[in-house]
């Protein structure tokens, strides 16, 4: 269930350009979230939340990681703080990325920029159920390239950078068919990397987190919808979202 | 103890306080927060003739202290809100206020005459005031003959009473009011949004899809607190306030301007527990000011002359 | 190098940043801060036939994201201003606006004719939309066809390029715009400020002595893009853009929405400095999405169809 | 000259019920303001400065003291920060009281409230010039009086409080007539304390120093205006005031 939250912070980080990762504190977020979902935080002097990805739960401390990126006055604002202030969300929102037993034993995950927080919980727990990943992470330039460590220890991974100053050059897609074999795959990432992707993969199994400008953050305002293939219908992508199959919505 | 009850047309509040229309959906999310019972009525979200889908996303941005929004009035349609809608809302001990919108006449009244066969709606709120819609919407609310006709129709359509939303982007608030007031208009509920715009730099395009959106907010709080002043001093009907509530103090602000009743928006959005805080706070702030009951502060902001 | 370079009908800009009417005086004042050459162009603060003295205080209130005033035209008449203002004026290296306000077209006539005469003045800015004078003013700007006639009877005085400046207080601002434009208006100046009303709990009365006064300040932007995109679409003259710039950001919002040049109003409150950091800043900002030229970066915001 | 600064806080400390003092660096202030100007404060967040009186000034430290109540958002704010942030300001603004050599050897300084500050530093102005003073400091209750000691340093001072429970009972003009002889006076305080003070001493010279709600505070947008004497004209508040003649100006 959805709550307001007060959480602390813990630690914060500069982990790549303009790109901050947050600890926080929070007793009720780490027992409940599941990867895919997301906080609604809030940002003091702004009318609306700013929603970002839970990028890892650490149960026994009891703490979570956001890691977003400093694009405009709010996630400026956030950057500023320290360790010791409070934060405060909504949370956790929306539905994660479905993790049930028939989830296939090789998997994908393709993140890009900021969409690669979230697929960084997914594939932590993914492992822990001795799934065999591999994961291509798109970045825009070398300085931006942030998790790769991370993403090492349960996948084989690939780093892909748009002017190739890292990795491989190119979009993500680019790889796609170098790579081993895989069943499912799970995307996070902007619009046109998903599109790509959801065309060049149609004939697999997938998951797509999508972003859209919010306003309630809770299913209330019908800010964030997204059309979907069952006649002319509409999703919510705070509620039903942000993760979808990747057949069941018009990009 | 401080009286927070209101007395309006179809109305029997015990306390001024309820979300406004479109920001609250139906209550289903925000009942997940706290007991719906708490606030003194809700405004539902719109509900047309048949189902729409809205407009294109982005459907919101952020202004200086403020938002735009241009939903597009999407929802399921008055039969599918009263099947599954009211019947929910009307678990909860509170006043349900339907608000009705439609590109045509007709559409409003088949809209208020389906609300008029259920018994679980207490009034209605006509919006003629939306300004996120192609057709219809912004027509019947800048031209006081119009807004009269479609009050008319939607009066004799209905037996509930009729609270008429008035659009701030006219030049003459006072000739609005007063042509639905003549019309039947059983009470009076305003602001709806300002229209705007905001384009995004790096795409060189309005950031709403449908270029521009109703601005709400605290930013237009003062054009809202204007209006129910002036409208106030010409019209005998009660108005239900709202733009830009944020603390229970703005309700006083309300309230002293000549609203008998408020709704909050946007501030849902920021804080899903703004009604009931405010609803909490509201006591200590009349009793501050030297008030006795929310009647006591209606108007009071006006010259005794 | 940039060009920052604007030219509108008498209006050679070395750069699209002037100080709005009204908030800067005549200028004196900012002079001891910076060296008021650095400016495109100064709109001067209105001028009326005769001196007035304006409102009662207090004058001014603050609000979410901006403020309210209601100064009432206070001035010491349009002779004195072009005895003693003009010329100190002069002596910078800018183009001249001179803001005019009446309340009968026979004020207006009097005192375009009078600026007419001086030779230092580059412009005329036709104040047809002070929310804050009891008598004309607000009529003028409300109504399309005595908007019309006022901007005739100046354009007739005066042999100056004649910038009308528009109400936002209105249902329908592109007929305002046309109405002018078809009188003859040279340009326009968009927007003044909406009118609203704060009220001061403590007392139970408007902050504000004359009840209502202007809402300016970065609440307002989105109105303003609005109504500079929307009459940009229906009109050939120029538009300087005003209401809630605080950075060269929101100078390019006003470019890509339509406006020629700007204005900085309320800004200058908070930050003496606020027009000459705002020049400094405009080149990388234009650079940075893609524009050559601030000529370049106007109207951008719409579609090329 | 007015310019605008930074001032970094030095020290800031509650003095009496919602009253903050607060000194703050900057040589330029120091250097240049004379008794009766005042700060034009920025608060982040807010589109209007909060004009604030320079209660004293340091010229060793380089330092100058504000002293203000906390009555809406922007004092609230002014009165969370901490010493090491920093404070931007206009100053000094306007222009102060006379204090030349034609000040009389006796005069009384008459505060009332929060118009108590500025008085303070004239005070310490003029004990350098060996004039006598009294003072006669008018606060609301025993809990809002602050600086009846600093105030004794330089003057015979008298404490009023409105409901009697410090010093004397009722308003600064209870105690007028019972105090010693005196040739001019200075006053600041809410407006009802100077209509009746300039009133009941209009027999005598007299400065005093007003309020009004302000734009700029610079003189450039006729916000903050006082009737004169003089034919219908007004003055500035913030250029040509806030000090005044008792006689000059229409309260
Ligand atoms: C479900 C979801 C998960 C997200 N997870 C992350 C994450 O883990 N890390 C991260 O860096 N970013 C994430 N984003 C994007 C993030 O929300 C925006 O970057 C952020 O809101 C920008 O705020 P701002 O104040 O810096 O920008 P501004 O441009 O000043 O914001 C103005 C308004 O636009 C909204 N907005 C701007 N860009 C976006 C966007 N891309 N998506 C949605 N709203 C936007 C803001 O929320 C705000 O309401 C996510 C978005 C969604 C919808
Ligand atoms: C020349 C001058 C000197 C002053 N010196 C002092 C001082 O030394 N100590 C002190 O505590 N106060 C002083 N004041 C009053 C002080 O400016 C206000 O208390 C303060 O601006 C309130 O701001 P706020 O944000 O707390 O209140 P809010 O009510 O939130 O302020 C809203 C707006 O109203 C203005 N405002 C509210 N009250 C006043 C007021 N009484 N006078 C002028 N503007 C007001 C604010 O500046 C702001 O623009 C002085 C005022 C003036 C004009
Ligand atoms: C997202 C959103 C959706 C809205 N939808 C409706 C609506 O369907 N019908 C309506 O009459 N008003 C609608 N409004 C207007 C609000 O009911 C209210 O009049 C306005 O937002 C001002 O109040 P606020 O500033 O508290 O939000 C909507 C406002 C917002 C922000
Ligand atoms: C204190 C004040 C005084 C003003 N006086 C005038 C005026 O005399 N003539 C005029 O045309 N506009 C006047 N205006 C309106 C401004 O010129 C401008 O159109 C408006 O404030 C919007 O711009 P801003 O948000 O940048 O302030 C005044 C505005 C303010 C805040
Ligand atoms: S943001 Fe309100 S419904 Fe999704
Ligand atoms: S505050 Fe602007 S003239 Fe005094």
């Amino acid at each position: 269930m959805l709550k307001k939250v007060d959480m602390q912070i813990r630690k914060t980080n500069v982990i790549a350009l303009d790109t901050v990762e947050m600890v926080l504190k929070s007793t009720y977020i780490s027992q409940t979230a599941v990867p895919g979902q997301f906080l609604h935080v809030n940002v003091p002097g702004h009318t609306l939340r700013r929603p970002i990805s839970i990028a890892d739960v650490n149960r026994e401390t009891e703490t979570i990681t956001i890691l977003f990126k400093t694009i405009g006055s709010g996630t400026k604002k956030l950057a500023s703080y320290l360790p010791g202030m409070k934060v405060n969300a909504l949370g956790p929102c929306g539905k994660g990325f479905p993790i049930d037993n028939e989830v296939p034993s090789n998997v994908l995950l393709i993140g890009g920029g900021i969409g690669v927080p979230p697929l960084y919980y997914l594939g932590k727990t993914l492992a822990k159920k001795n799934i065999n990943m591999i994961s291509v992470l798109g970045f825009q330039t070398a300085i931006n390239v942030f998790y790769e460590n991370a993403f090492s220890q349960f996948s084989d991974t690939h780093i892909v950078t748009n002017d190739g100053t890292y990795g491989e050059a190119g979009f993500v897609t680019a790889v796609l068919d170098k790579i081993g074999d895989y069943d499912r795959y799970y995307a996070c990432g902007p619009l046109p990397m998903l599109q790509a992707i959801t065309k060049e993969l149609d004939h697999k199994s997938g998951y797509i987190s999508l972003e859209e400008r919010m306003g309630c953050g809770v299913g209330a305002c019908f800010a964030c919808v997204i059309p979907t293939d069952d006649h002319g219908g509409y999703k919510k992508i705070c509620r039903d979202g942000p993760v979808f199959k990747a057949q069941e919505v018009c990009l | 103890m401080m009286d927070l009850t209101a007395q309006l047309p179809g109305l029997n509040l015990k306390n001024p306080i309820m979300p406004a229309s479109g920001c609250f959906g139906f209550g289903r999310e925000y009942s997940e927060f706290y007991d719906l019972s708490k606030l003194g009525a809700i405004m539902m979200k719109a509900a047309t003739g048949e189902e729409r889908l809205g407009n294109k996303t982005p459907r919101v941005a952020e202004t200086p202290s403020g938002m735009l929004n241009a939903i597009g009035l999407q929802n399921p349609g008055v039969d599918k809100i009263i099947e599954t809608e009211v019947p929910f809302l009307a678990n909860y001990d509170i006043s349900l206020i339907a608000n009705i919108a439609g590109s045509t006449i007709k559409e409003y009244e088949k809209v208020a005459s389906a609300f008029n066969e259920t018994d679980k709606v207490h009034a209605l709120e006509l919006n003629i005031s939306c300004p996120n819609v192609k057709e219809g919407g912004i027509q019947f609310g800048t031209d006081p003959s119009m807004a009269a006709e479609v009050t008319k129709v939607v009066k004799k359509a209905s037996n509930l009473p009729v609270y008429v939303k008035l659009s701030p982007n006219v030049s003459d608030i006072i000739a609005m009011a007063k042509a639905v007031e003549e019309a039947g208009a059983d009470g009076l509920s305003m602001i709806n949004t300002l229209t705007g715009m905001q384009i995004h730099l790096p795409s060189k395009k309005p950031i709403i899809a449908n270029k521009t959106g109703g601005l709400s907010g605290a930013a237009i709080k003062p054009v809202a607190i204007r209006m129910i002043y002036e409208v106030k001093q010409h019209v005998n009907i009660p108005i239900i306030g709202m733009g830009g509530i944020n603390t229970a103090d703005d309700v006083l602000e309300f309230l002293l301007a000549g609203a008998s009743a408020v709704a909050i928006g946007t501030a849902n959005f920021r804080n899903p527990f703004i009604c009931t805080e405010i609803i909490e706070a509201l006591p200590e702030v009349l009793s501050k000011y030297g008030f006795q009951s929310v009647q006591d502060a209606v108007g009071k902001g006006h010259d005794i002359e």
